[in-house]
Protein backbone atom coordinates (compact mmCIF):
# COMPACT_ATOMS: atom_id res chain seq x y z
CA UNK A 1 0.00 0.00 0.00
CA UNK A 2 1.20 3.90 -0.15
CA UNK A 3 0.88 6.33 2.68
CA UNK A 4 1.14 9.98 2.18
CA UNK A 5 3.39 11.29 5.19
CA UNK A 6 3.08 15.49 5.94
CA UNK A 7 6.45 17.44 6.03
CA UNK A 8 7.06 20.75 7.57
CA UNK A 9 10.06 23.32 7.82
CA UNK A 10 13.25 21.77 6.51
CA UNK A 11 12.25 18.39 5.08
CA UNK A 12 9.54 20.03 3.57
CA UNK A 13 11.99 22.65 1.71
CA UNK A 14 14.26 19.42 1.14
CA UNK A 15 11.61 17.32 -0.14
CA UNK A 16 9.98 20.17 -2.17
CA UNK A 17 6.82 19.38 -1.04
CA UNK A 18 4.26 19.33 2.12
CA UNK A 19 4.19 15.38 1.75
CA UNK A 20 5.67 13.03 0.39
CA UNK A 21 4.27 9.18 -0.27
CA UNK A 22 6.07 6.06 0.22
CA UNK A 23 5.36 2.30 -0.47
CA UNK A 24 4.80 0.08 2.57
CA UNK A 25 3.74 -3.54 3.36
CA UNK A 26 0.45 -4.27 4.15
CA UNK A 27 -0.27 -3.64 7.78
CA UNK A 28 2.54 -1.81 8.06
CA UNK A 29 4.30 -0.06 11.40
CA UNK A 30 5.83 3.26 12.40
CA UNK A 31 9.54 1.38 11.75
CA UNK A 32 8.45 0.26 8.13
CA UNK A 33 7.30 3.80 7.39
CA UNK A 34 10.36 5.27 8.27
CA UNK A 35 12.64 2.95 6.49
CA UNK A 36 10.83 3.62 3.34
CA UNK A 37 10.88 7.24 3.66
CA UNK A 38 14.84 6.53 3.88
CA UNK A 39 14.90 4.22 1.10
CA UNK A 40 12.52 6.12 -1.50
CA UNK A 41 13.67 9.69 -0.79
CA UNK A 42 17.07 10.24 -0.03
CA UNK A 43 16.75 13.57 -0.08
CA UNK A 44 15.27 13.51 3.37
CA UNK A 45 17.51 11.64 5.31
CA UNK A 46 19.56 13.89 6.86
CA UNK A 47 16.43 14.24 8.93
CA UNK A 48 15.11 11.23 9.95
CA UNK A 49 17.81 10.47 12.91
CA UNK A 50 15.85 12.72 14.57
CA UNK A 51 12.91 12.60 13.28
CA UNK A 52 9.43 10.78 15.01
CA UNK A 53 6.34 9.80 12.81
CA UNK A 54 2.84 10.85 14.26
CA UNK A 55 -0.24 9.19 13.86
CA UNK A 56 -3.33 11.06 14.09
CA UNK A 57 -1.53 14.10 16.00
CA UNK A 58 0.48 12.26 18.31
CA UNK A 59 3.86 11.00 18.29
CA UNK A 60 3.98 7.10 18.09
CA UNK A 61 6.26 4.26 19.03
CA UNK A 62 8.47 2.51 15.95
CA UNK A 63 6.18 -0.58 16.39
CA UNK A 64 2.38 1.22 16.16
CA UNK A 65 0.73 -0.25 13.65
CA UNK A 66 -0.59 2.45 10.73
CA UNK A 67 -4.10 1.70 9.04
CA UNK A 68 -5.46 3.16 6.25
CA UNK A 69 -7.01 6.22 7.34
CA UNK A 70 -4.42 7.57 9.41
CA UNK A 71 -2.83 11.15 9.12
CA UNK A 72 0.58 10.44 9.33
CA UNK A 73 3.43 13.26 9.88
CA UNK A 74 7.17 13.09 9.95
CA UNK A 75 7.98 15.65 13.12
CA UNK A 76 11.96 16.68 13.23
CA UNK A 77 13.85 18.05 15.95
CA UNK A 78 14.07 21.28 14.97
CA UNK A 79 11.34 23.02 16.80
CA UNK A 80 9.53 26.40 17.92
CA UNK A 81 10.79 28.87 20.63
CA UNK B 1 -1.19 43.09 13.48
CA UNK B 2 -2.30 43.53 17.18
CA UNK B 3 -0.29 42.03 19.83
CA UNK B 4 -2.33 39.17 22.06
CA UNK B 5 -2.69 39.58 25.40
CA UNK B 6 -4.39 36.58 27.31
CA UNK B 7 -5.73 36.82 31.01
CA UNK B 8 -4.13 33.41 32.74
CA UNK B 9 -6.11 32.48 35.22
CA UNK B 10 -6.43 28.88 35.28
CA UNK B 11 -3.36 25.97 36.57
CA UNK B 12 -2.55 25.46 32.80
CA UNK B 13 -2.93 27.81 30.02
CA UNK B 14 -1.47 26.57 26.62
CA UNK B 15 -2.11 27.75 23.04
CA UNK B 16 -1.16 28.88 19.53
CA UNK B 17 -2.19 32.07 18.25
CA UNK B 18 -1.78 33.26 14.86
CA UNK B 19 -0.12 36.85 15.93
CA UNK B 20 2.96 38.43 17.84
CA UNK B 21 2.11 37.97 21.96
CA UNK B 22 1.61 40.58 24.36
CA UNK B 23 1.83 40.43 28.28
CA UNK B 24 -1.18 38.14 29.55
CA UNK B 25 -2.93 39.76 32.51
CA UNK B 26 -1.92 37.22 35.47
CA UNK B 27 -5.00 37.20 37.59
CA UNK B 28 -4.20 35.96 40.82
CA UNK B 29 -5.64 32.41 42.00
CA UNK B 30 -6.55 30.96 45.09
CA UNK B 31 -3.16 29.37 44.82
CA UNK B 32 -2.10 32.84 45.38
CA UNK B 33 -0.91 32.61 48.85
CA UNK B 34 1.01 30.10 48.24
CA UNK B 35 3.07 31.62 45.62
CA UNK B 36 6.74 32.68 46.20
CA UNK B 37 8.13 33.64 42.79
CA UNK B 38 6.44 33.95 39.37
CA UNK B 39 9.17 33.59 36.23
CA UNK B 40 8.22 34.80 33.35
CA UNK B 41 9.75 34.26 29.91
CA UNK B 42 9.76 36.09 26.46
CA UNK B 43 10.97 34.62 23.85
CA UNK B 44 11.59 38.01 20.92
CA UNK B 45 12.58 37.57 17.46
CA UNK B 46 16.32 38.53 17.20
CA UNK B 47 17.58 40.38 14.11
CA UNK B 48 20.63 38.48 13.70
CA UNK B 49 20.16 35.11 12.01
CA UNK B 50 22.72 32.18 11.29
CA UNK B 51 21.74 31.38 7.53
CA UNK B 52 22.40 28.36 5.81
CA UNK B 53 25.77 29.00 4.91
CA UNK B 54 26.89 29.47 8.69
CA UNK B 55 27.01 33.46 8.31
CA UNK B 56 25.30 36.09 10.53
CA UNK B 57 22.49 37.64 8.13
CA UNK B 58 19.77 40.35 9.29
CA UNK B 59 15.91 38.83 9.18
CA UNK B 60 12.77 41.40 8.84
CA UNK B 61 10.57 38.73 10.50
CA UNK B 62 10.39 34.82 11.22
CA UNK B 63 7.22 32.88 9.95
CA UNK B 64 6.22 30.04 12.30
CA UNK B 65 4.49 27.01 10.25
CA UNK B 66 2.62 24.56 13.17
CA UNK B 67 1.14 21.37 12.48
CA UNK B 68 -2.12 21.49 13.54
CA UNK B 69 -4.19 20.76 15.89
CA UNK B 70 -0.97 18.69 17.52
CA UNK B 71 0.74 22.04 18.15
CA UNK B 72 -1.66 22.93 20.22
CA UNK B 73 -2.12 19.43 21.57
CA UNK B 74 1.82 19.41 22.69
CA UNK B 75 1.93 22.46 24.21
CA UNK B 76 -0.91 21.68 26.41
CA UNK B 77 0.54 17.75 27.16
CA UNK B 78 4.12 19.83 27.94
CA UNK B 79 2.65 22.53 30.41
CA UNK B 80 0.21 20.16 32.47
CA UNK B 81 3.64 17.54 32.79
CA UNK B 82 5.75 20.19 33.54
CA UNK B 83 3.49 21.34 36.12
CA UNK B 84 2.75 18.32 37.61
CA UNK B 85 6.78 17.34 37.91
CA UNK B 86 7.62 20.56 39.38
CA UNK B 87 5.01 20.90 41.54
CA UNK B 88 3.98 24.37 39.87
CA UNK B 89 1.19 26.27 41.41
CA UNK B 90 0.12 27.79 37.82
CA UNK B 91 1.62 27.19 33.98
CA UNK B 92 1.04 29.22 30.74
CA UNK B 93 2.35 28.83 27.67
CA UNK B 94 1.44 30.71 24.41
CA UNK B 95 3.27 30.34 21.11
CA UNK B 96 2.42 32.45 17.76
CA UNK B 97 1.82 31.08 13.96
CA UNK B 98 2.62 32.81 11.34
CA UNK B 99 4.88 35.90 10.84
CA UNK B 100 6.12 38.14 13.84
CA UNK B 101 8.43 40.91 13.27
CA UNK B 102 11.71 41.71 14.76
CA UNK B 103 11.70 42.71 18.21
CA UNK B 104 8.15 41.25 18.62
CA UNK B 105 7.46 38.18 21.03
CA UNK B 106 6.55 34.65 19.44
CA UNK B 107 6.73 32.45 22.70
CA UNK B 108 5.62 33.45 26.40
CA UNK B 109 6.23 31.40 28.95
CA UNK B 110 4.86 32.36 32.91
CA UNK B 111 5.68 29.68 35.92
CA UNK B 112 4.47 30.32 39.25
CA UNK B 113 5.50 28.37 42.24
CA UNK B 114 6.43 28.00 46.09
CA UNK B 115 9.68 29.53 45.46
CA UNK B 116 12.21 30.65 42.50
CA UNK B 117 14.29 27.27 42.49
CA UNK B 118 11.45 25.29 40.99
CA UNK B 119 9.95 28.29 39.28
CA UNK B 120 13.26 28.24 36.77
CA UNK B 121 14.39 24.34 37.02
CA UNK B 122 10.67 24.18 35.04
CA UNK B 123 10.80 27.17 33.01
CA UNK B 124 14.20 25.51 31.91
CA UNK B 125 12.80 22.09 31.65
CA UNK B 126 10.02 23.19 29.66
CA UNK B 127 12.04 25.13 26.72
CA UNK B 128 14.32 22.69 26.36
CA UNK B 129 11.07 20.38 25.81
CA UNK B 130 9.08 22.90 23.75
CA UNK B 131 12.26 22.38 21.01
CA UNK B 132 11.88 18.56 20.63
CA UNK B 133 8.52 18.09 21.15
CA UNK B 134 6.43 20.90 19.54
CA UNK B 135 5.52 20.81 16.08
CA UNK B 136 6.34 24.36 15.18
CA UNK B 137 8.96 25.25 12.44
CA UNK B 138 10.18 28.86 11.72
CA UNK B 139 11.24 29.93 8.85
CA UNK B 140 13.19 33.30 8.26
CA UNK B 141 12.31 36.39 6.32
CA UNK B 142 15.43 37.61 5.54
CA UNK B 143 16.16 41.38 5.14
CA UNK C 1 -1.53 51.09 49.28
CA UNK C 2 -1.66 51.14 45.69
CA UNK C 3 1.13 48.61 43.56
CA UNK C 4 3.75 51.10 41.86
CA UNK C 5 4.52 50.32 38.07
CA UNK C 6 7.17 51.64 36.44
CA UNK C 7 8.62 52.65 33.10
CA UNK C 8 11.71 50.85 32.59
CA UNK C 9 13.88 52.37 29.18
CA UNK C 10 17.18 53.04 30.13
CA UNK C 11 20.13 50.20 30.64
CA UNK C 12 19.94 50.27 34.24
CA UNK C 13 16.89 50.87 36.01
CA UNK C 14 17.28 49.94 39.72
CA UNK C 15 15.40 51.50 43.15
CA UNK C 16 14.60 50.66 46.57
CA UNK C 17 10.78 51.86 46.94
CA UNK C 18 7.99 51.93 49.68
CA UNK C 19 5.33 50.10 48.64
CA UNK C 20 4.57 46.84 46.45
CA UNK C 21 5.41 46.60 42.74
CA UNK C 22 3.40 46.31 39.83
CA UNK C 23 3.95 44.91 36.43
CA UNK C 24 6.36 47.63 35.40
CA UNK C 25 5.88 48.52 31.16
CA UNK C 26 9.24 47.58 29.41
CA UNK C 27 9.92 49.81 26.48
CA UNK C 28 11.54 48.71 23.17
CA UNK C 29 14.97 49.97 23.11
CA UNK C 30 17.15 50.65 20.23
CA UNK C 31 18.32 47.40 21.78
CA UNK C 32 15.28 45.52 20.88
CA UNK C 33 16.73 44.32 17.70
CA UNK C 34 19.55 42.58 19.53
CA UNK C 35 17.03 41.08 21.91
CA UNK C 36 16.03 37.28 22.38
CA UNK C 37 14.79 36.75 25.69
CA UNK C 38 13.43 38.73 28.37
CA UNK C 39 12.84 36.83 31.88
CA UNK C 40 11.21 38.53 34.64
CA UNK C 41 11.01 37.15 38.14
CA UNK C 42 8.92 38.42 40.92
CA UNK C 43 9.74 37.57 44.53
CA UNK C 44 6.11 37.21 45.96
CA UNK C 45 5.05 37.65 49.61
CA UNK C 46 4.14 33.43 50.66
CA UNK C 47 1.52 32.93 53.45
CA UNK C 48 3.92 30.36 55.05
CA UNK C 49 6.89 31.21 56.87
CA UNK C 50 9.25 29.22 59.05
CA UNK C 51 9.28 30.90 62.64
CA UNK C 52 12.34 31.26 65.11
CA UNK C 53 11.44 27.69 66.54
CA UNK C 54 11.52 26.11 62.88
CA UNK C 55 7.57 25.62 62.79
CA UNK C 56 5.73 26.94 59.51
CA UNK C 57 3.58 29.43 60.46
CA UNK C 58 0.78 31.70 58.62
CA UNK C 59 1.46 35.20 58.51
CA UNK C 60 -0.28 38.13 56.71
CA UNK C 61 2.47 40.52 55.36
CA UNK C 62 6.15 40.77 55.50
CA UNK C 63 7.80 44.34 56.66
CA UNK C 64 10.81 45.34 54.88
CA UNK C 65 13.53 47.53 56.30
CA UNK C 66 16.37 49.14 54.44
CA UNK C 67 19.48 50.97 55.34
CA UNK C 68 19.29 53.78 52.99
CA UNK C 69 21.25 54.98 50.93
CA UNK C 70 22.75 51.86 50.82
CA UNK C 71 20.38 49.40 49.95
CA UNK C 72 19.60 51.75 46.83
CA UNK C 73 23.23 52.02 46.24
CA UNK C 74 23.92 48.19 46.78
CA UNK C 75 20.91 47.37 44.41
CA UNK C 76 21.84 49.59 41.59
CA UNK C 77 25.75 48.43 41.52
CA UNK C 78 24.73 45.16 41.45
CA UNK C 79 22.62 45.40 38.70
CA UNK C 80 25.12 47.46 36.61
CA UNK C 81 27.70 44.82 37.20
CA UNK C 82 25.24 41.92 36.18
CA UNK C 83 24.74 43.77 33.14
CA UNK C 84 28.53 44.25 32.22
CA UNK C 85 29.22 40.61 33.38
CA UNK C 86 25.90 38.95 31.93
CA UNK C 87 26.51 41.21 28.65
CA UNK C 88 22.68 42.01 29.10
CA UNK C 89 20.77 44.65 27.28
CA UNK C 90 19.29 45.59 30.07
CA UNK C 91 18.53 45.04 33.48
CA UNK C 92 15.55 46.61 35.81
CA UNK C 93 15.97 45.61 39.96
CA UNK C 94 13.16 46.96 41.85
CA UNK C 95 12.36 46.20 45.99
CA UNK C 96 9.94 47.10 48.18
CA UNK C 97 10.49 48.97 51.70
CA UNK C 98 8.01 49.04 54.41
CA UNK C 99 4.98 46.34 54.52
CA UNK C 100 3.81 44.03 51.80
CA UNK C 101 1.09 41.80 52.51
CA UNK C 102 1.00 37.95 51.48
CA UNK C 103 0.21 37.36 47.51
CA UNK C 104 1.77 40.72 46.52
CA UNK C 105 5.31 41.17 44.99
CA UNK C 106 8.12 43.00 47.08
CA UNK C 107 10.63 42.16 44.62
CA UNK C 108 10.81 42.49 41.05
CA UNK C 109 13.70 41.75 38.59
CA UNK C 110 13.79 42.00 34.40
CA UNK C 111 16.60 41.00 32.43
CA UNK C 112 16.96 41.41 28.50
CA UNK C 113 20.07 39.11 26.45
CA UNK C 114 19.92 38.20 23.28
CA UNK C 115 19.75 34.45 24.31
CA UNK C 116 17.66 32.70 26.99
CA UNK C 117 20.83 31.17 28.60
CA UNK C 118 22.77 34.11 29.75
CA UNK C 119 19.43 35.77 31.31
CA UNK C 120 18.57 33.07 33.22
CA UNK C 121 22.34 32.77 34.24
CA UNK C 122 22.24 36.25 35.12
CA UNK C 123 18.77 36.02 37.17
CA UNK C 124 20.48 33.42 38.94
CA UNK C 125 23.19 35.61 39.91
CA UNK C 126 21.81 38.41 40.52
CA UNK C 127 19.33 37.00 43.12
CA UNK C 128 21.96 34.90 44.72
CA UNK C 129 24.16 38.77 45.13
CA UNK C 130 21.47 40.46 46.20
CA UNK C 131 20.60 38.44 49.23
CA UNK C 132 24.14 38.61 50.21
CA UNK C 133 24.76 42.22 49.51
CA UNK C 134 21.47 44.50 49.75
CA UNK C 135 21.26 45.80 53.16
CA UNK C 136 17.24 44.49 53.51
CA UNK C 137 15.68 42.67 56.04
CA UNK C 138 12.24 41.02 56.36
CA UNK C 139 10.57 41.07 59.67
CA UNK C 140 7.34 38.49 59.80
CA UNK C 141 4.42 39.88 61.30
CA UNK C 142 2.26 36.61 61.69
CA UNK C 143 -1.32 35.68 61.60
CA UNK D 1 37.54 56.61 71.61
CA UNK D 2 33.74 54.86 71.13
CA UNK D 3 31.86 54.90 68.06
CA UNK D 4 28.24 54.06 67.49
CA UNK D 5 27.04 50.85 65.14
CA UNK D 6 24.52 50.71 63.49
CA UNK D 7 22.30 47.57 63.65
CA UNK D 8 19.32 45.46 61.86
CA UNK D 9 17.19 42.71 61.50
CA UNK D 10 17.94 39.65 63.55
CA UNK D 11 20.72 41.90 65.02
CA UNK D 12 18.62 44.42 66.28
CA UNK D 13 16.19 42.24 67.72
CA UNK D 14 19.33 40.59 69.93
CA UNK D 15 21.03 43.83 70.66
CA UNK D 16 17.16 45.24 71.14
CA UNK D 17 18.57 48.55 69.57
CA UNK D 18 18.80 50.05 66.44
CA UNK D 19 22.67 50.79 67.34
CA UNK D 20 25.29 49.87 70.01
CA UNK D 21 28.56 51.70 71.37
CA UNK D 22 32.06 50.04 71.51
CA UNK D 23 34.75 51.65 72.47
CA UNK D 24 38.04 50.95 70.18
CA UNK D 25 41.77 52.06 70.06
CA UNK D 26 42.31 55.69 68.60
CA UNK D 27 42.80 55.71 64.65
CA UNK D 28 40.91 52.12 64.51
CA UNK D 29 40.11 49.94 61.88
CA UNK D 30 37.67 47.81 60.73
CA UNK D 31 38.68 44.74 62.26
CA UNK D 32 38.85 46.58 65.54
CA UNK D 33 35.73 47.33 65.52
CA UNK D 34 34.69 43.86 64.57
CA UNK D 35 36.49 42.68 67.39
CA UNK D 36 35.04 45.05 69.84
CA UNK D 37 31.91 44.13 68.87
CA UNK D 38 32.70 40.40 69.84
CA UNK D 39 34.28 41.54 73.03
CA UNK D 40 31.53 44.20 74.22
CA UNK D 41 28.51 42.68 72.72
CA UNK D 42 28.32 38.76 73.31
CA UNK D 43 24.63 38.81 72.03
CA UNK D 44 25.66 39.99 68.64
CA UNK D 45 28.08 36.86 67.84
CA UNK D 46 25.85 34.64 66.29
CA UNK D 47 26.22 37.18 63.52
CA UNK D 48 29.55 38.38 63.16
CA UNK D 49 30.63 35.50 61.25
CA UNK D 50 28.37 36.44 58.37
CA UNK D 51 28.50 40.02 58.59
CA UNK D 52 30.54 43.21 56.67
CA UNK D 53 30.84 46.72 58.19
CA UNK D 54 30.00 49.30 55.95
CA UNK D 55 31.46 52.39 56.31
CA UNK D 56 29.29 55.43 55.07
CA UNK D 57 26.95 52.94 53.32
CA UNK D 58 29.91 51.55 51.58
CA UNK D 59 31.43 47.88 52.67
CA UNK D 60 34.97 48.34 53.48
CA UNK D 61 37.84 46.31 53.99
CA UNK D 62 39.10 45.10 57.71
CA UNK D 63 42.19 47.17 57.22
CA UNK D 64 40.33 50.46 56.00
CA UNK D 65 40.50 52.71 58.91
CA UNK D 66 37.28 54.25 60.62
CA UNK D 67 37.14 58.09 60.84
CA UNK D 68 35.59 59.63 63.68
CA UNK D 69 32.75 61.18 61.96
CA UNK D 70 32.13 58.38 60.09
CA UNK D 71 28.41 56.27 59.91
CA UNK D 72 29.58 52.54 60.77
CA UNK D 73 26.39 49.39 59.51
CA UNK D 74 26.98 46.16 60.42
CA UNK D 75 25.73 44.46 57.76
CA UNK D 76 24.83 40.64 57.99
CA UNK D 77 24.40 37.84 55.53
CA UNK D 78 20.04 37.64 56.10
CA UNK D 79 19.09 39.65 52.96
CA UNK D 80 16.45 40.85 51.32
CA UNK D 81 13.81 39.45 47.96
Amino acid sequence: MTVQVLVFGAIAAAANAHSVSVAVPSSPTVADVLAALAAEHPALRFALPSARLAINSAFAASTAAVGPGDELALIALVGGG
Amino acid sequence: MTALAHIVDGPVTSEVVTQALATPAWRAGREGAHTGAIVRFDGVVRRMEVDASGEGRALVALDYQTYDPMADRELTALAARILETHALLRIAAIHSRGRVEVGATSFVLIVEAAHRAEALVAMEAFIDALKVDAPIWKRPIWA
